[in-house]
């Protein structure tokens, strides 16, 4: 399968080229684009279902010589995602920025970044991962920047510099295991990481590095602004996907490359910020008095439910029981990635319709955007983690996972939660339903609502029913 | 007796060190991009201290090509950095002005 | 004969960095710095070129060194220049 | 004590007083020139510690381009900006501990790392395949064959630094025209620059040298041309874009195209190794160039389309 996992890594980077070259047609040259690369993911997902996981190493030459590429389970999950989100925000995309200078520039952008994801979750190497890190900060910054207000600006710079200070760290603990075993391939790492002073200080530098980069409480304060500034497709991908990356590398590095060594307190301290991070950001959202920032808040909180579930997965000694928590930590990320990127989409309808997005002024939306509201209500119930969204599944195991083990404290923190997930959700929807002060006719903008409405769809339909291949895929690659 | 590769490599930590609190504490923007370039020549410091095998020995290729892309990586960020910053700075200009 | 030749040579270029230094450290104003530095280390750079070239014993190698020579007067020349010239914008704009 | 070790202490305390004065400098425009100063120290440091393919490097790139891209970003900058309060003392000390902390135990790692240090590096199986990998230079053996990939995302991160600065308003306006004596000098140095970068390009096969140094050159020559008012030289339009774009595109074409004689990607038949690496040097170094050169802009450069466009941008 090494051509499906060369296009799914060249689709986005050709596009990205060709839409640069010829600025007037990036639009179609941009989805074209990702509808290949849609194919390419296609064609790899169907054959690690069928043949389990593969390598490829780039070059030909011996792994550690050369980079390894790994299509396993997680990542072909992680890629199938990507691959679906960056479609639906495509077509957004080609009504939202009107102006084509605006498109000349967001296209190679955007698919810069789709590469990056791609790359990120494919990578086997270290030092290969600091590129892709970088890749995506860089696009990522530059995208949010796109916004152009004075407030884009300045959350995009400082989005700059804590995801370079984020690299940077990462990149420091790559030096000390290069140092320590003289590879950077991430299974020669892990055969040879053990309970000594390099190992742990490279597992510390990386992981704060990364917490940096994927905003766990209270390494978050920068994500706020840089979410609700940027235009309203680049929130998607960021919200959805991009903090995801970070969490993604974490959790590999956590299960593959450092398991020998990491300490009991590690899981401990995870799951106190993972916690807080629920708290705080479920608490912060229901206060927004913006949509967008509402819905950056619960990405801060929905972030803590996968460090909650990392910390869980850590303390579960191999077995059944673990691969229930792993595969419920997966679910979690997926829905969190079609649901978010579901709201941020209908929420920039809103926007676009309304021309703010204050929740206090949206009485009659639900009139005036029928298809728009209920997506958000689709959204809504994948957050709070309601049947039959594959949220509801995954938040099952973990708080059933907590009871078994007694961890009564993260039963208590992760209820709390979602009863505050469903007063911010329910305050949005509140309103949106509520009578508007002039009625107004129902608009019908298909092209610009039903990205929102299939993601949503997705979301809570699509995983939650389809849910439960996820876990033998996962064992059986594992 | 210390040898060139570890004097090296704890002068990266240390330069890298540097960078690191000038990049946390520093105020002013440009400032903090100087210190986060300076935190970046650390980290690339003990990767070419890590290479060094000794005079007359060959040193391992491998870091030195990594910093090589770790120097235009960060001349990348660096130029993405300043533009942002002076985008900010017109857009403070006008509002002033108006 | 010839080690005796570089090592006099390069100690006078030693000699006349030192100076050059020492004036760009203590002479007051930018013109009169302009003056003592490009002067002063143009001449001990071409003695320790030349030093140097002596000890390289392949001619086309001793050739590149005394070429870099003639790259940093050239570059000296227009970028004292260049100074010298701002410095006496910033002058008539004061006065 | 060797001299060796003399000079190497030195050279680490010359190092550290110019990141502390580089850093900690009242006068911004002191920092600035002393970080470039920092820079060429530390492509010294590399040279000492056998990098000199990395020192040229970070002399053309990270003290050469990164400074003048930090003077032009000063030049921008207008006067009476600069005043901002300092931090409470309480912040200062906790970021102070918490700073000694991660370097004590970074340097206590790096310690253990080097002692316990096992396994042979993957140094040595670059030695040992060099051979086969079209080129006898290591380094260049590493960046274009071995971990090609990395290079070839690494040219997509530069372009995409590119395009983002492209979206932040107007570029810089071009100064007007030097001195008769500055022009007569630009006009010499110009050629003897795209000489040069010729010759690094083509000697990195072999020796130190390779793309991103000459590409690093052409761009320092091309800021130098630009400064003296002479713009007019520079491709235009659509063969800007294409330019920019060819570093990472040429790379991807032949990473690519070598799959179709069932390779795996990046994999280049070991008889066509040396001339296809010095194929994507070429565009590598063409397109690092350009895309220096117009992140140097720090804008919207008004040459990236030819027609109405690019006015209002």
């Amino acid at each position: 399968m090494n051509e499906a996992m060369a296009f799914v890594i060249a689709t986005p980077l050709l596009g990205a080229m060709v839409a640069a070259v010829f600025p007037r047609q990036s639009h179609w040259l941009g989805v074209l684009s990702l509808i290949l690369n849609a194919v390419a993911v296609g064609l790899l997902l169907a054959f690690t279902l069928s043949q389990g996981k593969s390598t490829m190493v780039l070059g030909g030459w011996q792994e550690g010589l050369g980079i390894a590429l790994h299509a396993d389970a997680l990542a072909t999950l992680m890629l199938a995602l990507t691959a679906c989100v960056a479609l639906a925000v495509s077509f957004y995309a080609t009504g939202y920025f009107h102006n084509p200078r605006d498109a000349a520039r967001f296209w190679p952008l955007w698919l810069l970044l789709v590469a990056a994801l791609n790359g990120l979750f494919l990578a086997g190497d270290l030092f290969n991962l600091y590129v892709t890190l970088e890749l995506l900060g860089l696009s990522a910054v530059a995208l949010t920047a796109l916004g152009g207000k004075r407030e884009s600006i300045d959350a995009a710079l400082r989005y700059l510099m804590v995801g370079l200070l984020g690299s940077l760290g990462y990149l420091a603990g790559v030096a000390i295991l290069y140092t320590a075993f003289g590879t950077l391939d991430m299974q020669q790492v892990g055969d040879q990481v053990a309970v000594d002073p390099a190992s742990e200080t490279a597992l510390v530098l990386m992981t704060g590095g990364l917490l940096l980069k994927t905003a766990l409480f209270p390494l978050h304060f920068w994500l706020p602004a840089a979410h609700s500034n940027a235009p309203a497709p680049v929130s998607a991908a960021l919200s959805a996907l991009v903090v995801k990356a970070g969490f993604y590398l974490v959790l590999r590095l956590w299960t593959e490359v450092f398991p020998q060594a990491v300490p009991e307190q590690g899981a401990l301290l995870l799951g106190v910020l993972g916690s807080m991070a629920i708290l705080w950001g479920s608490w912060q959202a229901l206060r927004a008095q913006r949509l967008k920032l509402l819905a950056a808040y619960s990405t801060v909180a929905q972030l803590g439910y996968l460090f909650v579930g990392l910390a869980l997965l850590v303390i579960t000694p191999a077995g059944a029981a673990h691969d229930l928590v792993f595969g419920a930590i997966v679910l979690m990320a997926l829905t969190h990635g079609f649901a978010k990127s579901s709201l941020f989409l209908a929420i920039g309808v809103v926007q676009q319709h309304a021309g703010h997005d204050r929740i206090d002024h949206l009485d009659g939306t639900s009139q005036r955007l029928p298809a728009t509201t209920f997506a958000i209500a689709l959204a809504g119930v994948a957050l709070i983690g309601l049947p039959p969204s594959g949220a509801f599944l995954g938040k099952w195991h973990l708080i059933s996972t907590s009871i078994n083990g007694g961890q009564w404290l993260l039963v208590l923190v992760m209820g709390i939660g979602s009863l505050l997930a469903a007063a911010y959700i329910f305050r949005v929807l509140g309103h949106a339903f509520g009578e508007a002060a002039f009625a107004s006719r129902p608009v019908n903008n298909a092209s610009a609502e039903w990205p929102a409405l299939t993601l949503g769809i997705i979301a809570t339909l699509g995983l939650g029913l389809g849910s439960a291949w996820v876990w033998p895929f996962l064992g059986g690659a594992a | 007796m210390l040898d060139a590769s570890t004097l090296y490599g704890l002068l990266g930590i240390f330069l890298a060190s540097l960078g690191l609190h000038a990049t946390i504490l520093q105020r002013d923007i440009l400032r903090r991009i100087l210190a986060i370039n300076i935190l970046g020549v650390g980290v690339f410091l003990v990767f070419i201290a890590t290479a060094y095998n000794g005079p007359g020995v060959a040193p391992d290729a491998v870091p030195h090509a990594l910093v090589l892309t770790g120097i235009v990586v960060a001349v990348a960020a660096t130029a993405l950095a300043l533009a942002l910053q002076r985008r900010l700075e017109m857009l403070r200009r006008e509002s002033d002005d108006e | 004969m010839i080690d005796l030749l570089s090592i006099f040579l390069i100690a006078g270029g030693l000699f006349f960095y030192c100076a050059g230094t020492v004036g760009l450290l203590r002479l007051p104003d930018t013109l009169s710095r302009l003056h003592a530095v490009t002067k002063a280390d143009n001449l001990g750079l071409g003695l320790l070129a030349l030093g140097i070239a002596l000890q390289i014993g392949d001619p086309l190698s001793a050739v590149k060194v005394l070429l870099i020579w003639l790259l940093v007067l050239a570059a000296s020349a227009a970028g004292g220049q260049l100074i010298a010239q701002h410095v006496v914008e910033q002058k008539e704009e004061t006065k | 004590m060797t001299p060796i070790i003399l000079l190497d202490t030195l050279l680490a305390i010359i190092l550290l007083v110019l990141a502390v004065v580089a850093l900690h400098s009242e006068n911004l425009r002191q920092s600035i020139f002393v970080f470039i100063v920092f820079g060429l120290v530390t492509a010294l440091v590399w040279a000492r510690l056998g990098a000199p393919d990395v020192a040229l490097a970070e002399a053309a790139i990270g003290s050469g381009i990164a400074g003048a891209l930090l003077l032009a970003a000063l030049r921008d900058r207008q006067p009476g900006c600069e005043h901002i309060e300092p931090r409470p003392s309480w912040q200062v000390l906790t970021v102070t501990y918490l700073v000694i902390g991660v370097g004590l135990t970074a340097s206590w790692a790096f310690l253990d790392a080097q002692a316990s240090r096992s396994g042979p590096a993957i140094g040595e199986m670059v030695q040992a395949e060099l051979a086969h990998s079209g080129v006898s230079n290591p380094v260049t053996a590493v960046l274009l064959n071995f971990r090609a990939y990395d290079t070839l995302l690494e040219l997509a991160v530069l372009f995409a630094a590119l395009i983002g600065v492209m979206a932040l308003g107007p570029e810089r306006s071009a100064p007007q025209a030097a001195g008769p004596l500055v022009s007569h000098f630009v006009a010499w140095l110009t050629p003897l620059l795209i000489l040069a970068a010729g010759y690094l390009l083509w000697v990195g096969a072999h020796a130190p040298g390779g793309a991103f140094q000459a590409g690093a050159l052409l761009a320092a020559g091309g800021i130098i041309v630009r400064l003296s008012g002479k713009s007019g030289i520079f491709p235009k339009g659509a063969w800007l874009r294409v330019l920019a774009a060819s570093g990472y595109g040429v790379f991807l074409f032949v990473g690519l195209a070598v799959m179709a004689g069932d390779n795996a990607f990046l994999q280049y038949p070991s008889d066509w190794a040396g001339s296809l690496i010095l194929l994507i040097e070429i565009f590598a170094t063409l397109s690092i160039a350009a895309s220096l050169l117009l992140v140097y802009l720090g804008g919207y450069p008004n040459a990236w389309m030819e027609d109405k466009e690019s006015q209002h941008a």
